[in-house]
């Protein structure tokens, strides 16, 4: 097990690091997939079966396949599945600064904790079974809840999904139709300065 | 009698409310007629208080009479109540008699100007506040007739108010005054912290119990300083000669006759005070006779008439302030009172003569008068005459004699003084002389058009010259076998001099000082006839080191000078430099700063999505650094 | 879980079934009116159904939820806010025509009910899950005139920040299970509290707690996260501003408070420290950066930022006066909050946003009520005795005064008077006389003019005669330990 | 190899959040922000999985499947966002959302 | 009846507002009529059988507002307050009068701002609950700011922001000394409350006192205003529409007022502590206002200042403590108000027939108006402390108390006569003196502004020949304070207060 951890682990990092620095859509998201995974069998051997089994369809299966349809309705221009750059300036800098501090402190604090180390990780399976008494005992509202959760991502999803090409309702004041227009102005704002 | 007592203030001030409410819509004759009429009957009715009084005196040698409460809290008691005594007696005397024909007077010189109604109002307030003044029985009535009688100068001296120099020298008479107040005010306050009242009877009984020698200094102090303000003496001379810039009979009325002598009445008033702080009184009479000598010699650099008056009426009111120094308050009051009828003669005078030569002053254009003006002429002489102390046939010569013995004969006074007050004889008769012969003797140099000669005018001058001439009759010296009718009067509230050995003074010694003061004044008036005998000498003009003399003495010893570079400028300079406020300006800072932070923080506002990003990080690293940080 | 324990929670169901069935609803009818109706109707059942709750009180519905006063208060005020809301949009969408505005009031619903659970939760799950709904949902709101680039972007923009910000929270959350052992609020505190040994906290607690104060902070909008917020106001359509000003923040403080004051955390000094640094810093950069807008939505979001600065003071007083604090300054700080975006929606129309402040120049010469309406609000956040908001103000600084944090109420009261410039600015140009700057404005619909009119007079009340406010909010925290 | 500490766990978690958060920052394209978006929740994820096995406790399984749920509810809102957006604009890239920039007005009266 | 004293502006201020739509020349009249009313009902109050001299209000009012915050509708009206009120209403009348020909725009909006300015006023001088009070105190403050916001002159943004931050800042401070009050007398006692009654045996002394003392000074001294606190006053006062700064003199007041009611007998230890620092800031009023005042080169400015270095008086009255300081304070900040009210209603006039008020554009005025310039002359006498009007009376008292306390603050405050001298007669000097330097056709004036000067100087006049009723009427009140600040700790009132029950 100790040696799936670490393996996996290297791996995830790994597949991480070149998923935020691929130039192409679809080479990142091979390394998406492979990062899932990774994770996948990480959960795996820290003992927690179920997520990992969960985390595999949902994440490597379900989000990925929103993914890589989203990325072909984009309806790109030949030649636009690579970016030219990966980062188009030089305004990464000042975060990357405050991400290392951040890095620096956490990993500090995570550290220098008062946890005895004596427990380890991997003590045993929390098999299957025991998380399903979880879920519909001490958690069943927060299934209800979950499920109230993706009803209204869904609400959200098909409000902004449907027809894409929808035109812009009739009206007074109706903003021109066609999509390509330039970035309006919103109203209100009317660029009097 | 109270009653009457109570009245004597208030006839006037009805004149006042009357001219000030209607004064517009009323004739000149009938505006005439109420000013002068309602001055008369205060004298009116001061005669018949002082028959009343001379008659049957009140118990404890003093009348009071009171009219209303003015304020009573925690303490202070102060009330509008007169007190008749022999001092009030006297001053309210001088103040209706001598103010009623100087009302006349004005009746008739006034009668072309404009504003000839205000001017009445303005004068009835005047009489009013004199008498308040001097008819007080608590310090805060006093002050309240004090600060009329200093609103009355300054109003008076600006009456022709359309030229700025007018106004400046109303203001200037104004202030210095106030500046001297200011000394007065906080003596009062004093006073009262220590005394607990401020009933001028009470005061003098108990300060001697109440007031420890230190304290006494401090307060003799401050109240000389309010007196030597209104008087015009050192250092606060300097507004007087400007005042002049008022109509003359202004300048009779209040600049010589009966305003400027308040404070001579003030130290008489608290003399108990005064004698508790012998260093003050020693103070009083320096000042006093420098003063008279500096002034005596400044007026006869003056080549203004009535501002040569003035510096005479600084250097006579030093000559008082002298007299009270050393204890010879008696004196002082007499002299205060025939120097009431001589001054106001001469600036009466000198206003007749000015009218005739259209407001001219300037006594190198005057000269030959004395054909044309007669009347004018004639008084002129009587008042310098009296001023000079020409020996017995005036006045003046009988109270500046009792002011001489006093000082030769008081225990405070000293060669020095006396030294003092005859060379400001000397000087006195020169400039008196200097004066008359520049104006009257010699060539005409201008024509003048004609005197004022209505009944006014020549009953006031008549009546004014008879008294600068014969009021020393009043207190004549037992040398001459009088019976010093008047200071044995004031005796009954005035305490005598303080003798030096404690032996009666001999009629040697007396006549000693009369001779010879007698002779310096004859001495300086002879020298100054002789040499304006026929006006304006025909010597060249000074040159050098002589001119620059003249300069300062014409200046009054540059004390305008000094005073500017001390106080004047200073003063407007930092009024300006606090224009506009700074503080103001401070509080605006805050308001300035705010926006500017407020445009350093809103900067971020234009950021993209990786601003925002790094807004939730740099959030991040601080909160978690916090929780760390224990 | 019994039936004698879902009649109490009968509110909360309905407020989530209620989404679910106007859902239905549209897709039955897409006439947006219907769906309005059958909204108001669904709150209004929530709000009915409230009383049925008070007997029961408190009651834990299994470890996720607790039913008390201090959440049952707060489930009120969303109902009548989700009421006021739902109103303005109605008549937002009849004015504004947008495609499938019936869709806008399931999302509303599905906020509201998430924000329920928030203020409800018990445990950092249901916590989590609430939270997560009432974001989600915000994420449609936020971009619902899915034709404007600007809604569009806010809405994408706010879902990777929040985004962001949910990672951190889970992160914090994860480390403070891995400390504790639970999540459940009640037990969470005491073992944190244990784990640092009593002298404080343990690093990997604080790292965890400094984590999950990250997305609070960020939800809250305090500074320096505060940097979207200005743009949300200004794209989003005003109902929703109004709801992300009014409601959100208030479920999330709410929410906040009961972990604060179930966890004794409050006695910390570093998290005392850390209420202090951010309850000064958001309170001034707030109000400076609403110094200079002429944008009046910028200037709201700004002062809304402020406005969160100064309830951070009631934290600080947990959980004595704090609490009572909290709920009377969220009760009338909300309503003032639907007043002014009630206002401002009422007056804009496509095209024609009535954002800049100089647009009102003089609007109380051509709608009296609704300058005067605004007036009043804008009287009432400067906290101007005789309104609701001086009542709020003197309760929070006198807890946070109670509390020892005589600076930070200074602090907060030089805020004030800065807070006075910009509000009163506001107020000078709505009554300017001369002429106005418009002179047509659109129609609004009776009932949200008289939505408005209703909350102005709660504004006036509250100020004149706020005693039944002030008792009911000290009954409501009597549960989680505020004082009588 | 000794057995897998909660430390180690943690510190692997750690460092797949950094680097989800160095990719939201640093890219500029929406797709790789909301990539990293899902590193950083797994991340969260491990993180939890971590926990669950130091207590040996079925909630940390029950987080991580709250954890994919609403990872799953972003992912589908924020995409169709993006889609919409991308029609409307043209443009993935993140730098180009503020045309809010020009509703900066100034304030209508300096007093001083 | 006190409330109906509160009730009677408000509504008419109301209505004044809500007619001005349909008749332009409607407010004015009803503005009238309400202060009409309000005098009415004062006189009435002053009818009261002679209750003056105990030390138990006139009349009392107490209901329970906000128990659950433990504060309470409470209204007393003593001598004091009486007196201050019928300042207030006087004034008024006076503002309105003025106003009459002043403001010809929007005066449905004018007048009801300013009888709500009324109402403030009248509230302030009434509460006896802290928080009623502060509610007032800001009701006063906010007509104020819209009046000078939307009437005023050209420089009105700047002068109406700056009065707004000052008063509103000041305010706030006041609030939180309010509270920290409060929050320790709930401490020691258990009691909640802001009732000054309850407040006033439990206050507590030390160093707690002492910050709050200086927070409730702060508060009250912005309002004075005090030196260095003093930015709002001069443009507030030459931007002002000028009817409405006659009425301002009153607002004035309000802060010497609270210092009274308030600030020194809840804190008498910390108040004697800080003694010299209040009598310090007083002198540096005295001499700073006086300074500006004699600089100034517009009218407005320089009767601004004046009254900043009246209100150094009035400070200084109150620092000193005593029973003749607290007077002299009292009678100060009548004769104050009537002073400033008096001259800003001249120079309503003096702007009408002139179209100027800078010192460069006026002069020898007594040739054409010398009605006008009589008054001038006498208002300005009257601010340079001459006896015989009622500003003399005031500072006499002021001085007399200080001297007691602190001779040198007393003789440095003379002092500042002398400069109130040199910028009165200034005035004088510069408008109705000189030479003519106004171009313009100018007429006397005309019978109503006769009346409403005329009444102003009478009332000078009447309190400086004969200020007894205004001493008598607040001397049982100003007594008790003196002797509580003289014992050094709260004094329980000769007379059991029934309301004071711990």
């Amino acid at each position: 097990m100790t040696g799936l951890f670490y393996g996996a682990a290297g791996v995830a990092v790994l597949a991480a690091a070149l998923v935020i620095t691929r130039r192409s859509y679809m080479h990142a998201l091979v390394f998406l997939v492979l990062f899932f995974l990774a994770i996948g069998t990480l959960l795996f051997s820290l003992g927690a079966p179920f997520a990992a089994a969960l985390q595999v369809m949902v994440y490597a299966g379900a989000i990925m396949v929103l993914f890589v349809f989203s990325i072909l309705l984009l309806r790109l221009p030949a030649g636009a599945w690579r970016l030219r750059r990966w980062t188009a300036d030089l305004g990464w800098a000042l975060p990357v600064l405050f991400v290392g501090l951040l890095a620096g402190v956490v990993a500090v604090a995570l550290l220098g904790g008062r946890t005895p180390p004596e427990a380890p990780a991997v003590a045993a399976v929390v098999p299957a079974r025991e998380v399903g008494l979880a879920l519909f005992g001490r958690y069943l509202l927060g299934v209800e809840l979950a499920s109230l959760l993706l009803l209204a991502g869904l609400a959200a999803a098909f409000h902004f999904g449907e027809r894409l090409s929808d035109a812009p309702p009739a009206g007074p004041s109706a903003p021109s139709a066609s999509p390509a227009a330039s970035p309006r102005q919103t109203a209100g704002t009317d660029g009097r300065r | 009698m109270k009653a009457l007592l109570l009245a004597l203030p208030l006839l006037p001030a009805l004149g006042f409310v009357v001219l000030a409410l209607f004064g517009g819509s009323l004739s000149r004759r009938a505006v005439a007629a109420l000013g002068c009429g309602v001055v008369a009957g205060a004298a009116l009715l001061w005669t018949v208080l002082a028959v009343g009084y001379g008659v049957a005196p009140p118990p404890g040698e003093a009348l009071r009479a009171n009219l209303a409460l003015w304020l009573a809290v925690g303490g202070v008691q102060a009330a509008f109540s007169f007190t008749l005594d022999p001092l009030s007696l006297v001053l309210s005397g001088v103040v209706t008699l001598v103010g009623f024909f100087i009302h006349l007077h004005a009746a008739e010189t006034m009668r072309s100007e404009a504003g000839y109604s205000r001017f009445f109002a303005y004068f009835n307030l005047f009489i009013t506040c004199m008498l308040v003044l001097v008819l007080a029985d608590n310090l805060l009535l006093l002050f309240l007739g004090w600060e009329g009688v200093g609103l009355c100068s300054y109003l008076l001296i600006g009456f022709w108010y359309e030229k700025n120099e007018n106004g400046r020298a109303a203001t200037k008479a104004f202030l210095v005054t106030r500046l001297g107040d200011v000394g007065l005010l906080v003596g009062m306050l004093w006073l009262f912290a220590v005394c607990g009242t401020l009933d001028i009877a009470a005061l003098n009984q108990v300060a001697p119990e109440s007031l420890t020698a230190g304290t006494a200094t401090m307060i003799a102090l401050l109240i000389f300083l309010g007196a030597a303000g209104k008087s015009a003496q050192l250092p606060f001379q300097v507004w007087l000669p400007d005042a002049m810039a008022g109509p003359s009979p202004v300048s009779a009325l209040i600049h010589a006759a009966t305003m400027v002598t308040a404070g001579v009445y003030l130290l008489a008033r608290l003399h108990p005070l005064f004698l508790l702080a012998p260093e003050v009184l020693g103070l009083v009479a320096l000042l006093g006779g420098a003063g008279a000598l500096l002034a005596a010699l400044a007026a006869a650099a003056q080549r203004d008439l009535k501002r040569v008056l003035a510096y005479s009426t600084v250097s006579q009111l030093g000559l008082m302030f002298v007299a009270l120094g050393v204890g010879a308050w008696r004196a002082a009051i007499f002299h205060l009172v025939v120097h009431a009828f001589f001054k106001a003669l001469l600036f009466l005078a000198a206003g007749v003569v000015s009218d005739s030569l259209h407001h001219e002053l300037n006594l190198l254009r005057m000269g030959g008068l004395r054909r044309r003006l007669p009347a004018a002429h004639l008084s002129f002489l009587a008042g310098a005459a009296s001023l000079t102390a020409l020996p017995l046939i005036t006045a003046g010569f009988y109270s500046k004699d009792a002011i001489l013995w006093g000082i030769w004969a008081s225990s405070q006074g000293g060669l020095l003084l006396l030294g003092l007050a005859l060379a400001t004889s000397l000087i006195t008769g020169w400039y008196s002389f200097r004066a008359y012969g520049l104006v009257f003797l010699g060539p005409a140099q201008r024509e003048p058009h004609d005197e004022h000669d209505g009944v006014p005018v020549r009953l006031s001058l008549t009546v004014l010259s008879l008294g600068a001439l014969a009021s020393g009759l009043l207190s004549l010296p037992h040398l001459f076998g009088g019976s010093q009718w008047l200071e044995t009067f004031l005796g009954r509230l005035l305490p005598g001099l303080p003798a030096s050995s404690g032996a009666l003074p001999s009629l040697t010694a007396e006549a000693a000082v009369t001779v010879g003061a007698s002779l310096v004044a004859l001495l300086g008036a002879g020298l100054g006839w002789w040499r304006y005998r026929a006006g304006r000498p025909a010597t060249p003009p000074l040159s050098g080191l002589g001119e620059q003399l003249r300069r300062v003495l014409e200046s009054g010893w540059g004390f305008d000078w000094v005073y500017a570079r001390l106080f004047v400028r200073p003063f407007w300079g930092t009024a300006r430099r606090l224009q506009p406020d700074p503080v103001e300006q401070g509080g605006d800072l805050a308001a300035r700063l705010s926006l500017a932070t407020a445009r350093v923080v809103t900067s971020p506002e234009t950021g993209g999505l990786r601003l925002l990003l790094l807004g939730l990080l740099i959030g991040a690293l601080l909160g978690v650094s916090i929780l760390l940080g224990r | 879980m019994s039936l004698a324990q879902l009649l109490p929670l009968a509110p909360l169901l309905l407020l989530a079934a209620a989404p679910v069935v106007t859902l239905l609803a549209s897709a039955f009818s897409r006439s947006p009116r219907v769906v309005f109706a059958a909204t108001l109707g669904l709150l209004a059942a929530t709000l009915a159904t409230l009383p049925l709750s008070l007997t029961a009180l408190p009651m834990d519905v299994t470890s996720l939820l607790r039913l008390d006063g201090f959440g049952l208060f707060l489930l009120a005020l969303l109902g009548l806010g989700g009421l006021v809301v739902a109103c303005l949009a109605d008549d937002t969408w009849q004015r504004r025509p947008t495609a499938r505005a019936d869709r806008f009031y399931p999302l509303l619903l599905f906020a509201l009910a998430g924000m329920g659970v928030a203020v409800l939760a018990a445990d950092f799950a249901s916590f989590f899950l609430g939270l997560e709904t009432l974001t989600v949902s915000l994420y449609g709101l936020l971009g619902f005139t899915r034709h404007r680039q600007a809604a569009l972007e806010g809405g994408l923009k706010y879902l990777v920040l929040a985004a962001a910000s949910t990672a951190f929270l889970l992160f914090g959350l994860a480390l403070l299970y891995a400390a504790a052992g639970t999540l459940q609020l009640a037990e969470l505190g005491p073992r944190l509290l244990a784990v640092g040994g009593g002298t404080g906290l343990d690093p990997q607690v604080g790292l965890g707690l400094g984590l999950i104060l990250v997305a609070f902070g960020f939800k809250l909008a305090l500074v320096p996260f505060h940097l979207i917020f200005p743009e949300l106001y200004q794209s989003a359509p005003p109902p929703v501003a109004a709801l992300l000003a009014a409601g959100s923040k208030g479920a999330i403080f709410a929410a906040l408070a009961r972990f604060l004051a179930l966890s004794g955390l409050t006695a910390v000094p570093s998290v005392v420290t850390w209420l202090a640094f951010f309850a000064a810093l958001t309170m001034t950069v707030g109000n400076l950066a609403a110094l200079r807008q002429g944008s009046l939505r910028r200037l709201l979001a700004y002062s809304s930022v402020a406005h969160v600065g100064y309830l951070l003071l009631a934290l600080l007083a947990l959980p004595q006066g704090g609490l009572a604090a909290l709920l009377g300054y969220l009760a009338i700080y909300g309503a003032t909050v639907l007043v002014l975006f009630g206002g401002i929606g009422l007056l804009a129309a496509d095209g024609q946003e009535a954002d800049r402040i100089d647009e009102l120049t003089g609007l109380a010469q051509t709608r009296p009520l609704l300058a005067g309406l605004l007036a009043l609000a804008l009287l009432s956040l400067t906290g101007v005795p005789l309104t609701a908001g001086f009542v709020a103000k003197l309760l929070l600084f006198t807890a946070a005064f109670d509390a020892g944090h005589h600076w930070l109420v200074g602090l907060a009261a030089a805020n004030s008077v800065l807070s006075a410039f910009y509000y009163l600015r506001v107020v000078i140009v709505l009554y300017r006389p001369g002429p106005p700057a418009r002179t047509t404005w659109p129609r609004a619909s009776r009932l949200a003019v008289a939505t408005l009119v209703l909350l102005g007079a709660f504004l006036l009340l509250g100020g004149l005669l706020p005693d039944p406010l002030v008792q009911l909010v000290r009954v409501a925290s009597q549960g989680l330990g505020g004082a009588p | 190899m000794a057995a897998v500490t909660t430390e180690h766990v943690l510190a692997l978690a750690l460092a797949l959040f950094v680097l989800g958060l160095l990719g939201i920052l640093v890219r500029r394209d929406l797709i790789f922000v909301l990539m990293s978006l899902e590193i950083m929740l797994n991340s969260a994820v491990l993180a939890f999985a971590a926990a669950g096995a130091r207590w040996h406790q079925a909630d940390g399984q029950v987080w991580i499947l709250f954890i994919l749920v609403v990872a799953a509810a972003e992912v589908s809102v924020g995409l169709p966002l993006l889609l919409r957006l991308n029609r409307l604009t043209g443009t993935l890239d993140a730098a180009a959302l503020n045309s809010q920039r020009a509703g900066l007005s100034p304030p209508p009266e300096e007093p001083t | 009846m006190l409330t109906l004293l509160l009730l009677v502006p408000a509504a008419g201020g109301l209505a004044a507002w809500l007619v001005g739509r349909r008749a332009a020349d409607a407010p004015r009249k009803l503005a009238l009529l309400t202060l009409l009313v309000q005098l009415g009902l004062l006189l009435l109050v002053g009818q009261e059988p002679a209750r003056f001299g105990t030390e138990s209000p006139l009349l009392e009012q107490q209901h329970p507002w906000i128990p659950s915050l433990g504060i309470s509708y409470h209204l007393a009206l003593d001598g004091l307050g009486l007196v201050l009120l019928s300042l207030t209403v006087f004034l008024a009348l006076a503002a309105v009068l003025t106003a009459w020909r002043e403001i010809r725009e929007r005066e449905g909006g004018f007048y009801g701002l300013l009888l709500l300015l009324v109402c403030g006023l009248t509230g302030v001088f009434l509460a006896v609950d802290l928080v009623l009070f502060y509610l007032f105190w800001e009701v006063m403050l906010l007509p104020k700011f819209f009046l000078l916001r939307y009437w005023g002159g050209p420089g009105r943004v700047r002068a109406a922001w700056r009065f707004l931050l000052y008063t509103f800042g000041g305010g706030l401070v006041l609030l939180l000394a309010i509270l920290g009050l409060h929050l320790a007398v709930r401490q020691t006692t258990g009691v909640a409350t802001f009732d000054l009654p309850a407040l006033l045996p439990a206050a507590p002394g030390g160093e707690l006192g002492l910050v709050l003392f200086a927070g409730f000074f702060l508060g009250f001294a912005v309002k004075l205003p005090v030196f260095p606190l003093h930015g709002w006053l001069a443009d507030a006062h030459a931007e002002a529409p000028l009817a409405s700064v006659v009425l301002g003199g009153a607002m004035l007041k309000a802060g010497g007022f609270g210092l009274i009611r308030f600030a020194l007998p809840l804190f008498p230890a910390a108040a004697l502590h800080l003694q010299p620092l209040v009598l310090g800031l007083g002198v540096a009023t005295i001499l700073y206002g006086g300074l500006l005042a004699c600089a100034a080169t517009d009218l407005r400015r320089i009767a601004a200042y004046a009254s900043l270095a009246g209100m150094g008086f009035v400070l200084l009255g109150i620092g000193a403590g005593n029973e003749l300081g607290l007077q002299g304070a009292v009678v100060g900040m009548v004769a104050h108000g009537l002073i400033a009210g008096a001259l800003f209603a001249l120079w309503v006039v003096l702007r009408a027939q002139t179209g100027t008020l800078a010192l460069d554009g006026l002069g020898g005025l007594w040739h054409r108006a010398p009605r006008l310039s009589g008054f001038t002359l006498f208002f300005a006498l009257a601010a340079l402390g001459l006896p015989g009007l009622a500003g003399f009376v005031g500072e006499f008292l002021v001085l007399l108390g200080t001297f007691r306390v602190s001779p040198a603050a007393a003789a440095l405050a003379v002092g500042g006569l002398v400069i109130s001298a040199v910028f009165a007669l200034r005035l004088v000097q510069r408008t109705v003196h000189g030479p003519l330097r106004v171009t313009r056709p100018v007429t006397d004036l005309a019978w109503p502004e006769r009346v409403v000067l005329g009444l102003f100087a009478l009332l000078l006049l009447l309190f400086g020949l004969h200020p007894q009723p205004l001493l008598d009427a607040s001397q049982a009140p100003l007594a008790q304070v003196a002797r509580t600040l003289a014992a050094g700790e709260p004094q329980p009132p000769v007379e059991d207060h029934p309301e004071v029950a711990p």
